[in-house]
C-alpha cells in the first residue's frame, strides 16, 4: 500500500465518469483531494456524498461532475451550496442529474454496499415525495410479517476518498471523532484513497477504534490540513468563519470562477493552495 | 405583572426558542437539528431539563456542548458526548429503533396537515428555488415518538399545498398517518413566531392553541396561507422571564465568541 | 438506571418462559447472572445465543431451559457440551427445542432487532440443510437485480444479560475488547440487564469506544468476577484450565448435578459460589 | 536422501499442520478457524508468510498471537490485533464482501463434492452424536476465495454421504455450486493425514492429488468411504523439515505453558 502525493494519488485511480464519494460528515471532509480532481480537470464524475457542501460545490461549480448522489446539500449553519443550486436550477455549468435520499437511506446503501449486499433496507421514505422522484427507492415485502418495507439500492463507488488523522507506515489508518459513513463507503468502494494528517510509526489506536487495514487501502497521500475549512479532531478545528465566507464567494459566478482559478488552477498543489489565501491575508 | 409591548424586548426568535424549551422535559430523549432546535434543546438543558439527552445525526449521543454547533458535527458536539457512533448506526439503532422522545424539525413549508418541505419551490424538475433537501428529517419525522416543528409563520412558508412533501406529517389527515405505518405520533406542535398550532383530534389538521400576549388570533390567521382553525380556548403563553432571556443570550454570546475565533492550521 | 444486586436484578426482570439472550462471544460471558438464573429456579426460558458454551451447559442441565436459539455450541477448543448434546439427545432433564443458525444468520438478525426492523439478509445458508431444519430461514428477491437472499426473522429478546468491564454512577456502561454481538443483543431488547466489574466515576472511555447510555439499560448489577471463567479484558484472562475441566463435571449426569448442587444452589449468590470453589481448592 | 520409515519423527497433526502452512502464502488473508487451522495458520506467519493477515470470526483483523488460542476469542487474539470489530461487521463488511482469500475449516464429515457436516451424525431430529453445530462455516465456504479444509481420512469421517450438509462445497459436483450464487471459489483442497486431496475440473469430484511418502495411495484409498480417484500424476509431499517442526513445537509449548497458567481473580 504506497504512501503517494495527492496528485499521484488522484492520477492514478480518478478517472473521467467515474462514480466518486468523498465522505466526511462535517468531520474530516477531504477538501484537498476535491480541489486536486478540480486541478486536475476530471469530468464527467457521478459525485456521492450525503452531505454536499462547500467540497461539492467547489466540484460542481468547477465542471467536474455530471450526476450527484446525496441526501442533504447546502452550506451547513449558513444557507445554500450556490453552486450546485445553480448547476440544477439553471445547469450552469453544466446539467446535473440527481439521485435524492434521505441521510437514513444514504446511510443503508453505503452499509449495503461494504457488505456487499445489492440493496439495504429501512423504515423509511414513509409518505414522502422523494419515493417518488427517486426511482432507486423502491420495497420489499417482509417474508415473516408482510409489511412492506423501502429498499435503497447498495452503493459501491469506483473510488471513496477520505482524510483521516493518521496512518502508519505500512499504511493502516485511524479514524477518530465524528464517523459519519466514512467506514461504509470506505469499505463499499472498489478503490479507496486517504489523505491523512501524518504518517506515524505507531497509531496508537485504542482496541476499538475504527482503523482501516492497510490492505483495504488503495493508496495514502499525507497531506497536513487537507480537510480544512472542515476539522481533524486533535490537529485544528472547523472554521466556521470560511463557510461564512464562502457564502459570498460561491453566491456569483464570476467571483466563484476568480477564486478557482486563483486558488486551484492557479496553485501547483494544496500547499500552493494553502500559501495562496495565507499571502492574501485569507488563509489558515 | 407582565410587560405588553408592540416592540417587546425580545426576538421573535427568543420567543419562539424559549416557547420550544419549555415543551421539553428532565430526561426526554431529544433528537436536534440546527438552529433554533439546537438552541432551545440546550437552553432547556441549561434551565429545566439538566438530565435531558440531546442527540444529533452526526452520531453524538448524549452532547452536552458549551457552544451552539455552526454544523451537525461541530467538534464541540463530539468532545462533550457521552459516545460518538458511525452516521448509519445512528439511524438504525436509535432512532429507527423507536428510542426518540422529541425529533425536532424546521422546514421551509408547512401544510395544514404539518407535513414539511425542505427539498424545492416549484415543480422538482424546474424548481424556483433548490433547497439542500431533506437529510434525516424523513425518518425523523416517522420514528421519534412525537414531533415538534419550529418554523416562522407567514402566508409563504405555511401553505395550503406543499410543492414537495419532504416528511411525512398527518398526510392527508384524517388518521391517514396511522395506516401508513409510520410508528411515531407525528407533528404534536408547530411553534411559530405567532403561537404553538397542534392537530386537532380525527381531523388531524393544525389549529392554533396559544398565542404570544403581543399578537392575536386574528395576526396568525393572517399570517396562514390556509383557513387557520382557532381553539376556542386559546392560550396566552407566558412571556421570556429575565432568566430565560440571560440564559439563552449567554449561550449565543458564547457561541458568537467562539465561531469567530480565528482557526491556524499547525504549519 | 438502578444499581441493584444481581440476585435483585433476575427476580425483578427475568421470568419464567422469557426468551433470555446472555450473550459475549467467548469474552465477558455473563456466567454470575447464568448461575443466578438457575439458584432462583427459572423454568421454560427461550434461551438466545450465538455461542451457547458452559454458561447454557449449565442452564440447560439444570432445566432452566425449553428452547434454544443459537449457530454453535460446544465447549471452545474442548469438545462437546454434555448437558446440551444430552438434552438434545435424549430429552434429559427436559426437552430441548432447537433454532438453529450459522454465525452470520444470528449476527444478521440481533442485527436487525437492534434496529427494530422485522428481519435481516445475507449471502448465507447457500447449499446448506440449515435452510431446510429451521423454517426461520427464508428468501427475499432482491428489488434491483432478482438475487435470491437469505433472512432471518429479528432476534428481539425479553431480556438480554450482558457483563462488562464498567459502569459509571449515572449508569452508563462500557465495553471493550472482543464485541460480539453484544451491543446489537442489548439494543434488541426490551429489557437489558448488565453486570460489571466496578462501578467507577468516569468511564473514561475513548469517543468512539463502546458505550451503552444509562437510559437503554434495565439494570445494573456490580459482580466483580461475574464473567469467569470466561474473562473481562483488563481485569482477568480466560481460565482455560476450568473449560477442560468441565468436561468430566459435565460428562456425567449426577457428577454435574452434584456441581450445581454444590456450588450454585448451594450457595447464596456468586461471592458464595466463589468462596466455595475456593474452600474446595477449586476456585479462581 | 529421504527418511522412510513407518512411524516417522513427527506426529500425523504436525504433518497436517505443516502441510497446510506451506499453502498459505505471504500477504493472504486468512479466516481461521480454531486447532489445526489456527495452528498452520500461525506457522505459515512464523516461517514464510510474515505478512499472512489472521482474522478470526470473534472479531479481530490482523492478530499475531504470541501462542494459539483455546477458543475462537482468547484475549491474546485482541491484544495483538490490528484491530477488533463487532462480530455482526466481520461476517458482513470482511466475509460476505469477498475480501478473504482462504477460509480454513475442519468438519465431522466430508462427501465426495467436499460437503461439510459439523452439525450431527444421525437424523437431525433424532441424533445419536449432536455436535456442535456450524457456526461460522456456512458462509466461510460461500464466500472466502477459496477454501482448505483439514480432516483424518477414515471412512467414517470421508462417506459417502453425509448425515447433514452444515456447509456447501461443491454440492452435487459438476458444477452445481456455480449455479447456487455462492461467490468463493470453494474447497480448493483437502488436506488429510494421508496426503491432499483436490476436486477435479468438469466433476468437482476430489481425488488424491498428493501423498505422504509414509503411505501409500492404496492406504489413502482404504481410508475412504467412496472408491476414491487418485490422481495419474501422484505428488509426493517432502516430509516437515527441521526448522518447521522446531517453530511449530515451540509455539504449542508456549501455548501449553500459557494455557495451564492458573487464573486468578483479583478478589
Amino acid at each position: 500500500m504506497p504512501v503517494v502525493t495527492l496528485g499521484e494519488a488522484i492520477a492514478s485511480y480518478v478517472r473521467d465518469g467515474d462514480s466518486v464519494a468523498l465522505e466526511g460528515f462535517t468531520h474530516l471532509i477531504p477538501f484537498a483531494a476535491g480541489q486536486e480532481i478540480i486541478r486536475q480537470g476530471r469530468r464527467g464524475l457521478h459525485l456521492i456524498r450525503m452531505t454536499p457542501d462547500l467540497v461539492y460545490d467547489q466540484m460542481v461549480g468547477a465542471g467536474c461532475a455530471a450526476r450527484l448522489t446525496f441526501s442533504w446539500g447546502g452550506n451547513p449553519g449558513v444557507g445554500s451550496a450556490h453552486r450546485i443550486r445553480e448547476a440544477i436550477e439553471s445547469g450552469w455549468p453544466q446539467p446535473l442529474a440527481i439521485s435524492e435520499h434521505s441521510h437514513a437511506g444514504m446511510a443503508a446503501a453505503y452499509t449495503a454496499g461494504a457488505a456487499r449486499l445489492p440493496f439495504g433496507i429501512l423504515r423509511g421514505y414513509i409518505g414522502t415525495d422523494l419515493a417518488t422522484v427517486n426511482p432507486a427507492v423502491r420495497a420489499v415485502t417482509c417474508p415473516y410479517t408482510g409489511e412492506r418495507l423501502a429498499t435503497v439500492p447498495a452503493l459501491n463507488p469506483d473510488v471513496t476518498i477520505l482524510h483521516a488523522q493518521k496512518a502508519d507506515r505500512a499504511g493502516n489508518v485511524l479514524i477518530s471523532g465524528i464517523l459519519g459513513a466514512q467506514k461504509e463507503a470506505g469499505l463499499a468502494a472498489r478503490k479507496l484513497i486517504v489523505t491523512v494528517e501524518e504518517v506515524v510509526d505507531d497509531l496508537g489506536a485504542p482496541m476499538n477504534a475504527v482503523v482501516l487495514p492497510h490492505w483495504v487501502v488503495t493508496a495514502i497521500a499525507c497531506v497536513p490540513g487537507g480537510a480544512w475549512p472542515s476539522y481533524a479532531r486533535g490537529y485544528y478545528s472547523r472554521d466556521n468563519a470560511f463557510y461564512i465566507a464562502w457564502d459570498e464567494v460561491s453566491r456569483d459566478r464570476a467571483r466563484f470562477t476568480d477564486w478557482i482559478a486563483r486558488y486551484v488552477l492557479g496553485t501547483p498543489d494544496f500547499n500552493g493552495f494553502l500559501a495562496r489565501l495565507r499571502a492574501d491575508g485569507v488563509g489558515p | 405583572m407582565t410587560v405588553r409591548a408592540a416592540t417587546p424586548p425580545w426576538t421573535a426568535d427568543e420567543m419562539m426558542t424559549v416557547t420550544a424549551a419549555r415543551m421539553l422535559w428532565n430526561g426526554c430523549v431529544c433528537f436536534v437539528g440546527i438552529g433554533l432546535p439546537s438552541a432551545a434543546a440546550n437552553l432547556a438543558r441549561l434551565l429545566h431539563a439538566p438530565q435531558i439527552v440531546l442527540i444529533y445525526e452526526s452520531g453524538t449521543i448524549g452532547t452536552r456542548p458549551e457552544v451552539l454547533p455552526l454544523s451537525i458535527g461541530d467538534g464541540e458536539l463530539a468532545e462533550t458526548a457521552g459516545t460518538v457512533v458511525p452516521l448509519p448506526e445512528i439511524f438504525a439503532y436509535w432512532l429507527q429503533s423507536g428510542r426518540i422522545d422529541v425529533g425536532f424539525l424546521g422546514a421551509a413549508q408547512v401544510d395544514r396537515f404539518a407535513n414539511l418541505n425542505s427539498t424545492v419551490i416549484g415543480p422538482y424538475d424546474r424548481p424556483q428555488v433548490r433547497l439542500p433537501g431533506a437529510g434525516g428529517a424523513p425518518e425523523i419525522a416517522a420514528h421519534a415518538r412525537q414531533v415538534f416543528v419550529v418554523l416562522k409563520q407567514s402566508a409563504r412558508s405555511f401553505v395550503p399545498k406543499l410543492d414537495f412533501v419532504s416528511s411525512g406529517g398527518f398526510l392527508t389527515g384524517g388518521g391517514a398517518r396511522r395506516l401508513c405505518g409510520a410508528p411515531g405520533a407525528g407533528p404534536q406542535a408547530v411553534i411559530t413566531d405567532y403561537g404553538i398550532l397542534k392537530p386537532q383530534p380525527g381531523s388531524d389538521e393544525l389549529a392554533l392553541v396559544a398565542r404570544y400576549e403581543t399578537v392575536t388570533a386574528a395576526d396568525a390567521v393572517k399570517a396562514t396561507g390556509w383557513p387557520l382553525v382557532v381553539a376556542e380556548q386559546l392560550e396566552v403563553l407566558a412571556p421570556p422571564t429575565a432568566a430565560e432571556l440571560e440564559v439563552l443570550r449567554a449561550l449565543h454570546a458564547r457561541t458568537q465568541i467562539a465561531h469567530s475565533r480565528p482557526v491556524k492550521l499547525p504549519v
